[in-house]
């Protein structure tokens, strides 16, 4: 398969300094980094991030990094440290631990790694659809969206209002903004697939572009009901990972026409309809 | 001061710049690894194991995480030994010392890919991967069997002129008799350990976390477990054993040298840390500069033991 | 509501409270636990192995701390069979289920063992230690050979009606096979799995950790290899398992009953947290409960494989 | 071998909260914790304390707890927590994550452990010889000779002044304090036995005891000099523990008359003369 945007880079391995690390609701966080030598990141990209703040002496329990989109970067000050966001659940071991990382405490990133979203343009009528943790990596897509002068609607479910994250920020983005949670506690009582049924009753062509990243339910959804109408469907695909730079091959999904593809160098984006979705773990 | 360190070492004919290689299946086809290390700055690299055609692994999950280790459940996905000479080892710069892994599920095949392989100059050796732990044809029946492996070792050695090097699998009663058997077929190195089979289960789901149900256990959990096999299997045999498993530091590594190894490998741990092979090759220049030692080869076999 | 879990199951002909108990050489004679936890809120333990005669194990250092496990070379330091049941076996609350452990290095101690232990009815079986991973004469040998391991099984059966349990050794190339042979050799029950054996070495020193040069490793870092040991040798008998090997949690326990053991034994965990034991009894209760479950005995084999 | 004291307990696992841990020249630190539940203490008993503060989630690396000397304990307040210190040099990998533990962490513990020294009586000569991190073992047991009325004289030795461990709080005891450091920065120039000799000259009865607790060639060190003069000698002894109270049989020592004697329970006092010397690690 084709990849839908040359791969940014090169990566680099650096020892970020946490700036700022708090819940935002719900058991979502928001992680600010310092990092040295940032080369820049492109919509899409995501880090690898150590699970937990580098202690004393190194631990070897969790062993692996944590794949995290890129939620956010600030252009640098001068010739200052990169500030970098990373929005994240603390669900298991890695991230219950990252959650516990103070602020002037360092972590390990390796990054930007992976493809970008191939970016829409002014002609673009383009839908973001983010579930769960998946929204976090969309925020730098819309800001381009609109920079792009793309008509653009942003759509972000979750389970309840206080799961769903960065919604403050998108707003601020200017976008339109259609909310979904499973408990009708903000938006619409449903799912994010819900609210985006509608959006797409109309027969449209290739300048809608689905861009969906979140549970893989919901994101075969989409890239179903973009079919239905004729639109185009970029989705952002999660899978294990222990590299995250195409070394390990523990990241592989299977792709439409047989074999697999490394989620970390092919991916995480992919056009829906290269997905092999059955095969997904 | 660390710089008068004599670093090199000879690893089954193999003139290596420093004991550091790294791991087959953990370390790409080299160029993976250049945003982040001069490949000069280590000893060379084991290449992802080929197979004669191309080969597309399992289905996901491959990989999971453990206490201290991970497993993994790839199954050899490669892109097949004619790719790798026509795309992969052109793209690596000419000083770099390449060892191309085999795997195959019968000797001929392993005898085949091993000619192959021969014909290109750019190979300092062959290293023939019988313990991959998770395919069922193959690999492990290798590395288990004494025949088996006799025979794979000797169709091998008359298909090559190459450095030969078998990697052991740790799966096995007696490693010293299996590195005495690769010996007297004409091994030239020993390469070990590989990954130890092991399972994980997901209680949520009730299911094993692998597609493949058994994986392969490699990071630092085996370390132990490594450096007794490789202890055993230099007690047991004369050529030079590279010794892999869980090599995390230079600390690590020196621990393998002492037991006997001739160099190592570094896997798992690059890929969390990318840069963990020239560091580790570093930190065994300091380490003997701190010990006194003028060469890194002197720190072979240099254990001291107890005497009784 | 988690009060209606039926926790018991039938270990070997042995009933249990609960599936949990604690594994040999890790829970002492039992009363040294006292302080921590009430003995009939587990399933019972194994005691430390005992000799016909009691024996002095090694000199310092015996043991050693590695990633996520240690290193142990204590070598079944004992007080001998006759002092167990003089001195500490009264000592225990009269509904304790109490498993005796068995060492020698020759098969007739085994048997001579079993058949005083046998005499005791506060013994509710025999576990025959046949994979001690570090003591030369003994153990390894037993547990590695599959005919030396039929043999001694045998001596035992004839000379004990007390259920049978044979504990093995990690250190074999075929797990499968060994658990056939003490099916067909008349064991009642497996136990695995032992130590595996493993070596470290301080680099400062440039001396092996332990004084016995090898080792055992235990902890967490063995447990994906005790998993899959035990899912091979639960498929291999019919007999039931007994899994132990880097259980800390009621999850890892919970796995190792889905794998097909019918009960497990917490060993080093124990060290680090004496009220591990009673602590995952407790957890494994609520996991039944959340997962709907009415009894712990439905886990057994509950493993949902991928059809294929 | 007769123990010199019926050990004291029961011993508890608890939770403890920190309240300060901090660095104490060199890479000395000083731990306080609170423990509900403690039963007390008697002099030269021990804790098994985790490697690290307690995290979100159970790391397994390092997995062992490490023995340490109860330093100090304080009078319970009211129906409050017990206010145990100890004092640690960070060295390896678990002491240089304990040092990381901020007031507030937590940490396991579980003690009190091991046999306490044959306390000292009105009619006793004491001798209290600390070098390096044994220091940490003496205090309680200079405040019960103090608070017998037996003549005492603490003699501390270490590498350098900021190795030497609280020697402020034995000189507000107002014991004789000798001190020695091996590169002369204060007290004698030498070693700490250096300072005990001249102390011994005298041929000495068994109503002089040398309580001695540092490094193995120290303590042997001592015990020859009392055998020498007479005087009754006690060491408390190290050893690699994974348990702390008697069950992974991994803290052994040789002992006189042959066999093993466990550090953790049977020590880590013993009388020197039945320790078999020439078997220590
Ligand atoms: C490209 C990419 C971008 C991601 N971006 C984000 C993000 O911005 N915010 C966020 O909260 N999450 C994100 N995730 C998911 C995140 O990586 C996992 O939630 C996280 O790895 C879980 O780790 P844990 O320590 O909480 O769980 P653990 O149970 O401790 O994880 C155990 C192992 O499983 C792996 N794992 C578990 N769940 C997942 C998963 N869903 N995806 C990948 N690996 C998993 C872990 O990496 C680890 O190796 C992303 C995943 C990928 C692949
Ligand atoms: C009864 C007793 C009381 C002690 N009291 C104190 C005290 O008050 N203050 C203090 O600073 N130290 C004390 N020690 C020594 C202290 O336990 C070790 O320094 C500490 O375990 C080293 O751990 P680490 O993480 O720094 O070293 P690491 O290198 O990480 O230790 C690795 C393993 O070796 C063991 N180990 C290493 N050195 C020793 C040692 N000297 N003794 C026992 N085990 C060791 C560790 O416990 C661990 O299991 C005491 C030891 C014992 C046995
Ligand atoms: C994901 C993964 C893939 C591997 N693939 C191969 C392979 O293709 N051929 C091979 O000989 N060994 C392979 N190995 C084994 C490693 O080369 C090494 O022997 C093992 O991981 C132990 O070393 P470590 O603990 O340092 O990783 C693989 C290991 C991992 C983790
Ligand atoms: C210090 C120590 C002593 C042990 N002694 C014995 C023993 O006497 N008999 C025996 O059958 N197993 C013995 N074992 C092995 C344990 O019973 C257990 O099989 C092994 O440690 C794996 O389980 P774990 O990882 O939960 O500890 C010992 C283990 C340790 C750590
Ligand atoms: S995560 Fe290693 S190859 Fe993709
Ligand atoms: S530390 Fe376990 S018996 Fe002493």
């Amino acid at each position: 398969m084709s990849p839908p945007k040359p791969e940014c880079g090169p990566p680099i391995r650096a020892l970020a300094e946490v700036l700022e690390n708090h819940r935002e609701g719900g058991s979502n966080h928001r992680l600010t980094l310092a990092i040295e030598g940032w080369p820049g990141a492109e919509p899409g990209q995501f880090l690898m991030i150590s699970a937990g703040a580098v202690t004393a002496v190194d631990r070897t329990d969790p062993l692996l990094p944590r794949p995290m989109a890129i939620y956010r970067g600030h252009a640098r000050v001068g010739s200052g440290p990169a500030r970098i966001e990373v929005l994240y659940k603390a669900s298991g071991r890695g991230t219950r631990l990252l959650a516990e990382a103070l602020p002037g405490q360092r972590v390990r990133v390796v990054g930007p790694l992976g493809r970008s979203f191939p970016p829409p343009t002014a002609s673009t009528r383009a839908f973001l659809v983010g579930g769960g943790t998946g929204i976090a990596s969309l925020f730098e897509l819309a800001a381009r969206a609109v920079a792009e002068g793309a008509a653009t609607r942003v759509l972000l479910g979750a389970r309840t209002a206080a799961d769903l994250m960065g919604v403050g920020d998108f707003g601020r983005l200017g976008v339109e903004l259609d909310l979904a949670t499973e408990d009708g506690s903000v938006g619409i009582h449903g799912r994010v697939t819900d609210a985006l049924r509608p959006r797409l009753e109309q027969p449209s062509d290739r300048h809608t572009i689905v861009y969906a990243c979140g549970p893989t339910p919901m994101m075969r959804a989409c890239s179903e009901l973009a079919a239905q109408s004729g639109a185009r469907c970029i989705v952002s695909l999660e899978n294990n990972m222990a590299c995250g730079f195409g070394v390990c091959l523990g990241c592989a999904v299977p792709v439409v026409g047989g074999g697999f593809s490394l989620v970390c160098r092919a991916g995480p984006i992919y056009e829906a309809g290269d997905v092999a979705w059955q095969g997904l773990p | 001061m660390t710089a008068s360190i004599d670093t090199r070492v000879d690893f089954a004919g193999i003139p290596l710049r420093t004991p550091v290689l790294t791991a087959s299946g953990t370390f790409g086809y080299g160029t993976e690894f250049a945003p982040f290390l001069d490949l000069r700055e280590i000893g060379g690299f084991v290449a992802k194991s080929l197979t004669l055609l191309p080969r597309s692994g399992n289905p996901p999950p491959r990989i999971a995480e453990t206490p201290s280790g991970m497993l993994n459940a790839i199954s050899i996905e490669n892109i097949g030994v004619e790719a790798f000479l026509a795309e992969k080892l052109p793209a690596l710069p000419a000083d770099v010392v390449v060892i191309a892994s085999c795997f195959g599920t019968d000797p001929s095949d392993y005898a085949k890919l091993a000619a192959r392989l021969s014909e290109s100059s750019r190979i300092a050796g062959i290293e023939i991967n019988a313990s991959c732990p998770h395919v069922k044809s193959g690999g492990i029946e290798f590395g288990q069997d004494p025949i088996l492996l006799a025979d794979l070792v000797r169709r091998v050695r008359d298909a090559s002129a190459k450095p030969l090097i078998v990697k052991l699998s740790p799966n096995v009663t007696r490693i010293g008799e299996m590195a005495e058997i690769c010996q007297s077929a004409g091994a030239d190195g020993l390469t070990l350990i590989n990954a130890v089979q092991a399972m994980e289960v997901d209680v949520e789901t009730r299911r094993p976390v692998l597609w493949n149900v058994l994986g392969g256990l490699s990071g630092p959990a085996i370390r132990p477990i490594a450096l007794r096999m490789v202890w055993q299997a230099a007690r047991a045999v004369d050529i030079p054993i590279c010794g892999v498993g869980g090599i995390a530091t230079a600390e690590d590594a020196v621990k393998f040298l002492l037991c006997g190894a001739t160099a190592i490998q570094v896997g798992t741990i690059n890929y969390i840390n990318p840069q963990a092979a020239a560091e580790i090759a570093q930190g065994m220049v300091e380490y003997a500069s701190r010990k006194g030692f003028a060469r890194l080869a002197d720190l072979i076999g240099a254990l001291i033991l107890p005497e009784r």
